[in-house]
């Protein structure tokens, strides 16, 4: 699933609120992609589509679309699981903003 | 008073940072406060601490808001978080980052004075961290003596001493150094 | 019906009444007849309720708050230390605004063990954000489930009923039993907006970080203080319907008062047969009963002890280092209204010590003798 | 790009939990999370006990998880999920199901009272532990999910935990429950298939999940996975279920086992170990193999 | 020797240097620091002490009992849900006339879940039978724990010493570490009369009937009033021994004042700034903080209150259907002086929202424009 | 009377627990303290949850025990007992025992918790748990002590107890402590050497002390030990003991077992049990023990 | 051992009391022999001397001295414990106060 | 006001007596309290129970200190326990006992009235109890009908019907026979 960034919830004044501290939204407005300094790249012509980088993502920020794998990188907090687990190598990890 | 937030990773040791330059004001005989932003912030989620210093006993016990300086020690926070928040007007920016002063000062705008160390370099350079992770914070230590003119070099290095567990020599050297390659401290 | 009930009964038959959905309690004395007779009532079918026999007294709140989220009418009973064992539960009970409605029989607090009555077991929870009432005899008993419940629907927060251990507890008095379905008219089904829904999921009681934190506690402090209006609303609604009379306080004899017995719990009860004696004698007397201590009727008692000449606040409770609970929380109402009566603050029968009349004449004789108090505690019945 | 072969997935597709979350990179805790939630058929409530998943699932007003969730105080989870259970069978909604979850601290030691009771009334939840061995929420201190030999900042190197794992699987099994298992982040089709099954019983039912932490167990984000394979594969962590505490049933072998030195070096947690402490360990590791071998075969 | 601590490393050197033989407690943020230091210094060897690693609070809560009631002097750190799980045995320790000492970070209470600082899950213990002290500094912090150990000692009740969550456990500042000789000088080993001994065997806490509980109660609360006397006599010895005077309040800039804020924790520090800037303008305000709880130290609070214009008192801290509880508990030492004082009872900062010298402003301007207050609460920062 | 020969007892003849108390007509309780306290040789500290013996110990300002005590809140004896147990050690007086007392109440229920923890901190204690099957103290009602078929107050014989009684043994025996027993009052020498044994041990012992309760079983007070000999003979409760978990070891054997029904007629709050239900408990009892055998060969 | 009966404590002042509930004495003041409706007594001629009376009585009420089990019957409760267990059945139940 | 003291062992039905006692006064439009004695007492030892009766609403919640009247149903309680503790001048006692009021007299003194009732005597009869502990309580209630006066037959037989759960037609011939066989009672 291709998660989209939400939006955020503003409790501006106490109208707003809740009768207790219940949620009203997701967490997909946090851009968790900052957390990241290295970057996968999946490199297509090696891959194999096993899904393994799929299975393994903790957020998840791969989604099975057109028939292959693709990173999110609104959410991939870059922890390099999908990188490490690939059994053909072909997801290379690179400095954030290089 | 001055007040100085640094912004660093959750695991990078920003905290530890703001507690050793604390450690130098108080071996100079100056009154400090160092805190952590107070949260729940994860490894790899940016995270905030802060220094307050004085040469009188600190009775301010809230937040900082309106910081005097700012530091940087994660080049790549940049992008997501707007670091200069609530900075002073003519505040102070050190940026850990290869880049020159001058290729940075139009991000923020002029009303800072930017300044940047290769704290990343020096670190790896003296084998302080792996590359994906190197801990920085000691270069960027002696960066901020340079920088900020709030303690001296031969107190930081005490404190380095003190407040590093291991590798003493080479965190030393990597303030050293910074302080010496400090661009745009003039 | 009338019935011959012992307060344990009652706080069981008035359960069985409100149709309690989840029932998680577990036992200790002087409570143990409710989870008894409760386990009856389900065994034989009298009441269609799911009773959680749970581990310990925490467990038995847990279990409350779990089922009040989802949506279920809930409800427990203790006393003392299982009352103390539930304490950071009802700190999460009240906070997460749940209409829970839990019968407490007061009982002294350990160690030394002690089975016997007096109110520190909960006057320790008043900072938990429960609403509190103290009742005086069985048929009170019975009634404020009921009311508890359709008060705290109204205003999302949990009800403590409490009562006195053994005096009330294991006494058997008669009680005016409700029929179901004036009952059923009076309370109608729990059907709260705000629960757990596989519908409409949502998180309940997640990370609330200092930008939002403090309206919640508004907001709950808001609700207490709307609770004195609804308390009258209910009572008024339930007196058409049952012909009983409650309220925040309770009157005797005040109209032409000069001299004021403030009370609580069955004190209120014995403390009449004193009024009566001396009102024999020409001393003009009454007693304000303080039926709810949260939220606390501040307001009510200045109105209804101004123009007193003077008051004799009784405390079966006390908090260490500072005095009796219901004479300084009254202090802090009366200082803000500017008044000038002399309070007297009075602390007898902790631990089950027996309150006799002789007792209580022993109190008023103390007040009517000083001009203003001199000490925040006058000790009774102590030995020296 | 020539054509691929269809990507097939051996765990469900539909995704539950949802990202933004607050995980640290390459948390186990998440991922444990992401398989339970793919394993529901039909619906499901939870409840949580404080534990790193507090913070995970975000802050009010947001939540993850996609599913109606309780957040509990640290020690109530297991007593929590029993009134649940009761308000649902109360209200019509019996097929419901209420899962509870708890980080290791959450469920050996501080709740664990209320999961034995729940377990003793045979409460028809799910309680599944994600196990990352220590108090991580706070900062990594040791729970009685510690294992010999781990530095946390309660057992410091100069003091590293003395005593074995608590062996909750078997104290639950001994509890005579329906369903018990252990299950671990690198075998997701195990994983997903147990929680299936669990949810298809009636009444207690324990899941054991291992979630390595990476901030914890001073490793790296990327190694995950393959500590977590090698946690099996050294059989230090067996993937067996046991019913009815007694029916003994081992779903993933271990043909090739791997020393346990090769598990503990990749870790920061356990640097400070020498060898004869090692020796232990895999002294340790072979006796409760041994013993799990034979109540294999009473089954 | 000055250094340079976070709050939770005060506490742990104040332990340390109180030679506390037995340790039982349970991590929780914000009070972590304090379990991993004590670990590390007990595993160094630099504390010979029994470290418990027990399994909940609720267990070290009783730990520390078996321990004290042994005649080991006990330890334990906490912080809101912690310190609210063990309530029961709150009670239990300060009934059983114990004196272990403990630190509480003060966190606010949940749900939703909160690590940021209030008083509500200390104050809401007030009634356990607990000394209390709420610090401004980490000076203090390390200091009272000292303190504590020989206040304990002497008058037989538990200690407990509050410090606010982050803005002090978490806040790095230079303290002045005393030398281990001088606490030894200042604070003997503990030696008492009553405890487990195999040689003299009896059992503690048995069955405690009508007959003879209530003394027990009345001796409690009079330990708690000669604690007052105790503490100030140990503040004199401390001061003569380290130097720093400490007391049940503590004064700033009053002596002419004729405005006062009345404040507790780290609040009454920023409050200085204020008070500074408004004397630059002429306005004669001073600060009174109370730094000790219990025993309420109400007559002297009344002193220092008297012939002041008005006073503003700030919680940070709610009872839910009632005031602010510092605001609550002062009135009622003030009505019994027949005090007429224009007391205002501001409630701010819950659940960590930050105190600002601007906050504090706000307060003060409010309460020089109105003559009385009609609220029993004046909320601040609460967005409406 | 003719010259007799001397009484030679099969049990220590000193007494330490003195006469006067407040236990019932013919109470197991009782007498399980008397046995206990016989088998100390040294000195000993007591801890006491709320239990029946909170009660029979005696009001303050008595004591019957005879021994330091310290009456503790219904859910701390094990944290309560490591605290006591730390200060000995700190004070120089580590061979004084420390002995935990509990009803199965404060044991299988309120209390567990604490005393999972301290087992699993193999704390230096001997926790004795003796067994009236349900909480007497506060009136008869359940506790997971209470074996299926059970009537109590909360069990009411139109839903008496369906849930079999919680294996405390063989939890305690899965924290793999160095040693976990059954005793009976009926069998008073074996009950005495176990303790002994205990008490000889260093770590975390657990005991479960067979006791019937007249006033709660409905049976006649003069029954007492008959009904506790017909429980080991019926199988219902086996007398044997496990070191470290896994060394099963049966010191009395059943040459001759009696049908559990012997066992259960005696008692009223059996007395409404149809065949049926009877049977229920023999093949549950039967299975128990036919899994007790296997775990005694595997040894 | 054969208990003597003890002691009442009173406690009458403030300053007779200890400073927690702490125990002053044991129990041997309770004259638990007025619990009895039933008297256990022993016909010495059919006793064995096998000591199970002894052994099991709850209280203990019997004690061995002079070579023979004796009745304590200030503290026998009269549970009948040692009646139903003397293997010879020489220990008789007679109705208290006939 | 009447208040009654009753004396019985733990487990015997004292405090069922006095609930069903006061259930008759309910019943027949009075006002009552029954109470047990607030304690811990175990099977076999001697309890008390209470029984308040008014007229009117009673107030007064504290203990009996002086009874009006007292029931012993355990007649070997006489020898430890000191019944008449209290007991108001003029008072009766009742006391379950084969014996003649005439041989007790002596042990009471004169200032209170004796009745005795074979109660165990009838117990045994109706098989209600064993023989050593036959289960008295209802006889009793018969015998304090006729000898207290504080309510009829038809009442103590209706609560007594409703009252207790096994034998109910025992029960009430019981309580009928202990009515016709008061001694004293006139
Ligand atoms: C009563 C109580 N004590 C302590 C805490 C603090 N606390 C919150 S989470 C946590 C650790 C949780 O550990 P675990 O259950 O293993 O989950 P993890 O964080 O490791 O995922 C602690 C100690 C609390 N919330 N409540
Ligand atoms: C927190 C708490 N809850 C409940 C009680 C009441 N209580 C005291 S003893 C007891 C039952 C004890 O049962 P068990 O442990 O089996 O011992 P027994 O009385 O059967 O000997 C109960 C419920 C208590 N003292 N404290
Ligand atoms: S680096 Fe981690 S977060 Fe990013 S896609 Fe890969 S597995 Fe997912
Ligand atoms: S793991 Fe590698 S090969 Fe498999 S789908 Fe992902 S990128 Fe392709
Ligand atoms: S600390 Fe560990 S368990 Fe917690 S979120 Fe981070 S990686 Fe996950
Ligand atoms: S109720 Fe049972 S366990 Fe308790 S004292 Fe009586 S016989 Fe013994
Ligand atoms: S009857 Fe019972 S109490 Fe009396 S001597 Fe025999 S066994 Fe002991
Ligand atoms: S049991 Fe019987 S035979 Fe044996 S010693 Fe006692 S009285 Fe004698
Ligand atoms: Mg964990
Ligand atoms: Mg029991």
């Amino acid at each position: 699933m291709n998660f989209k960034p939400g939006k955020k919830v503003v409790l501006e004044k106490l109208a707003d609120y809740p009768l207790m501290p219940a949620s009203l939204a997701d967490m997909t407005h946090n851009f968790t992609g900052s957390w990241r300094n290295m970057r996968p790249v999946i490199d297509y012509d090696k891959c194999i589509n096993c899904g393994t980088c799929w299975k393994f993502c903790p957020e998840p920020a791969i989604y099975i679309e057109d028939n292959k794998v693709n990173v999110n990188y609104y959410f991939c907090k870059g922890c390099g699981i999908c990188v490490s687990e690939c059994p053909k190598k072909c997801i290379t990890f690179e400095e954030e903003g290089k | 008073m001055i007040e100085i937030r640094l912004h660093g990773r959750g695991g990078q040791g920003t905290v530890v940072a703001s507690k050793i330059l604390a450690d130098a004001i108080v071996m100079g005989g100056g009154y400090v406060q160092a805190f952590p932003e107070f949260g729940v912030e994860r490894r790899g989620a940016p995270v905030v601490a802060y220094v307050r210093i004085d040469n009188k006993p600190i009775n301010l016990k809230s937040k900082i808001y309106q910081p005097d300086h700012i530091v940087v020690l994660d080049p790549t926070l940049l992008q997501s978080v707007n670091v200069t928040d609530g900075l002073k007007e003519g505040g102070k920016v050190l940026v850990n980052s290869e880049k020159e002063p001058s290729e940075m000062q139009e991000k923020f705008g002029k009303s800072f004075k930017v300044m940047t160390v290769d704290a990343t370099a020096i670190a790896l350079e003296k084998r302080l961290g792996s590359k994906t992770s190197p801990i920085v914070n000691t270069a960027i230590l002696g960066a901020i003596v340079k920088a900020l003119n709030v303690t001296n070099m031969d107190l930081i290095i005490k404190a380095i001493e003190e407040g590093v567990p291991l590798k003493v020599e080479e965190n030393v050297e990597a303030a050293k150094k910074a302080y010496t390659s400090l661009k745009g401290g003039e | 019906m009338r019935k011959l009930l012992m307060g344990n009964h009652a706080i069981s038959v008035g359960a069985t009444l409100s149709r309690v959905q989840v029932i998680a309690a577990y036992p200790i004395t002087p409570q143990t007849q409710v989870v008894e007779m409760l386990s009856e009532i389900v065994a034989d079918g009298k009441l269609n309720a799911e009773f959680i026999k749970v581990e310990s007294e925490h467990s038995a709140m847990a279990a409350c708050i779990g089922a009040s989220t989802t949506g279920a009418r809930a409800f427990t009973a203790t006393s003392a230390q299982g009352l103390l064992l539930m304490h950071e539960l009802l700190h999460w009970a009240a906070h997460g605004r749940l209409p829970i409605v839990m019968a407490n029989v007061n009982r002294a607090v350990a160690p030394g063990w002690t089975i016997w009555t007096d109110q520190n077991d909960s006057l320790s929870q008043r900072d938990t954000g429960w609403i509190q009432f103290y009742v005086a005899d069985n048929q009170e008993v019975l009634d404020t489930i009921i009311l508890g419940y359709k008060l705290a629907e109204k205003v999302h927060l949990p009800v403590m009923v409490n009562l006195d251990a053994f005096v009330l507890s294991h006494t058997y008095e008669a009680v005016e039993v409700p029929d179901q379905e004036k009952v059923d008219a009076f309370l109608p089904p729990f059907n709260p907006e705000w629960k757990m829904d596989v519908k409409n999921p949502r998180a309940f009681g997640g990370l609330t970080s200092s930008d939002v934190y403090m309206e919640f506690q508004y907001n709950h402090h808001e609700a207490m203080e709307q609770s004195k209006k609804v308390i009258a609303e209910t009572c008024g609604e339930f007196e058409k319907i049952f012909g009983r009379k409650y309220g925040l306080l309770e009157e005797y004899r005040m109209e032409d008062s000069e001299y004021v017995m403030v009370t609580s719990g069955t004190i209120s009860k014995t403390s009449r047969i004193v009024v009566d004696e001396l009102r024999e004698k020409g001393v003009k007397i009454g007693i304000l009963r303080v039926r709810t201590f949260r939220p606390f009727p501040g307001e009510e008692i200045a109105a209804a002890l101004a123009g007193k000449k003077k008051a004799f606040v009784i405390d079966r409770n006390i908090s260490y280092g500072k005095s009796g609970i219901f004479y300084d929380e009254i202090k802090g109402a009366l200082y803000n209204k500017g008044m000038n009566l002399p309070l007297f603050g009075f602390v007898i029968g902790l631990g089950g010590r027996d309150v006799t009349p002789a007792h209580l004449h022993e109190i008023v004789d103390y007040g009517m003798k000083h001009d203003r108090p001199t000490e925040e505690i006058i000790w009774m019945g102590v030995k020296k | 790009m020539t054509e691929k072969k269809p990507i097939k997935t051996t765990i469900p597709e539909h995704e539950v939990m949802k990202p933004g979350h607050l995980a640290c990179q390459g948390c186990g805790a998440s991922l444990a999370m992401r398989y339970a939630t793919k394993a529901i058929e039909g619906e499901a409530m939870f409840t949580l006990p404080a534990c790193c998943w507090s913070v995970i699932d975000g802050p009010f007003p947001y939540s993850s998880l996609g599913l109606p969730l309780l957040h509990m105080a640290f020690e109530a989870a297991g007593a929590t999920a029993s009134g649940i259970r009761a308000a649902l069978n109360m209200l019509g909604q019996k097929k419901v199901k209420v899962i509870a979850w708890g980080g290791d601290g959450g469920t050996f030691d501080i709740g664990f009272q209320a999961i034995s009771g729940a377990a003793e009334r045979d409460e028809d939840i799910l309680y599944i532990c994600y196990d990352n061995e220590a108090y991580m929420n706070t900062g990594i201190q040791r729970s009685s999910a510690t294992p010999y030999g781990a530095w946390t900042t309660t057992t410091p190197v100069k003091h590293f935990e003395k005593r074995p794992k608590k062996d909750m699987v078997e104290i639950m099994a001994a509890h005579k429950i329906p369903y018990v298992a252990n299950v671990s982040v690198a075998y997701p089709e195990d994983f997903v298939k147990k929680v299936q099954k669990a949810l298809s019983m009636e009444g207690f039912k324990f899941i054991h999940a291992f979630a390595p932490c990476p901030s914890g167990w001073k490793i790296k984000p990327e190694d995950t996975i393959k500590i977590a394979k090698l946690a099996v594969q050294s059989k230090i962590f067996p993937l067996y279920e046991v019913e009815y505490g007694v029916k003994y049933n081992l779903t993933v072998k271990v043909p090739n086992p791997v020393p346990v030195l090769d598990y503990l070096k990749l870790q920061g947690r356990f640097r400070h170990l020498t060898e004869e402490e090692i020796n232990i360990i895999q002294k340790g590791t072979d006796e409760n193999w041994d013993l799990l071998m034979k109540k294999l075969e009473n089954k």
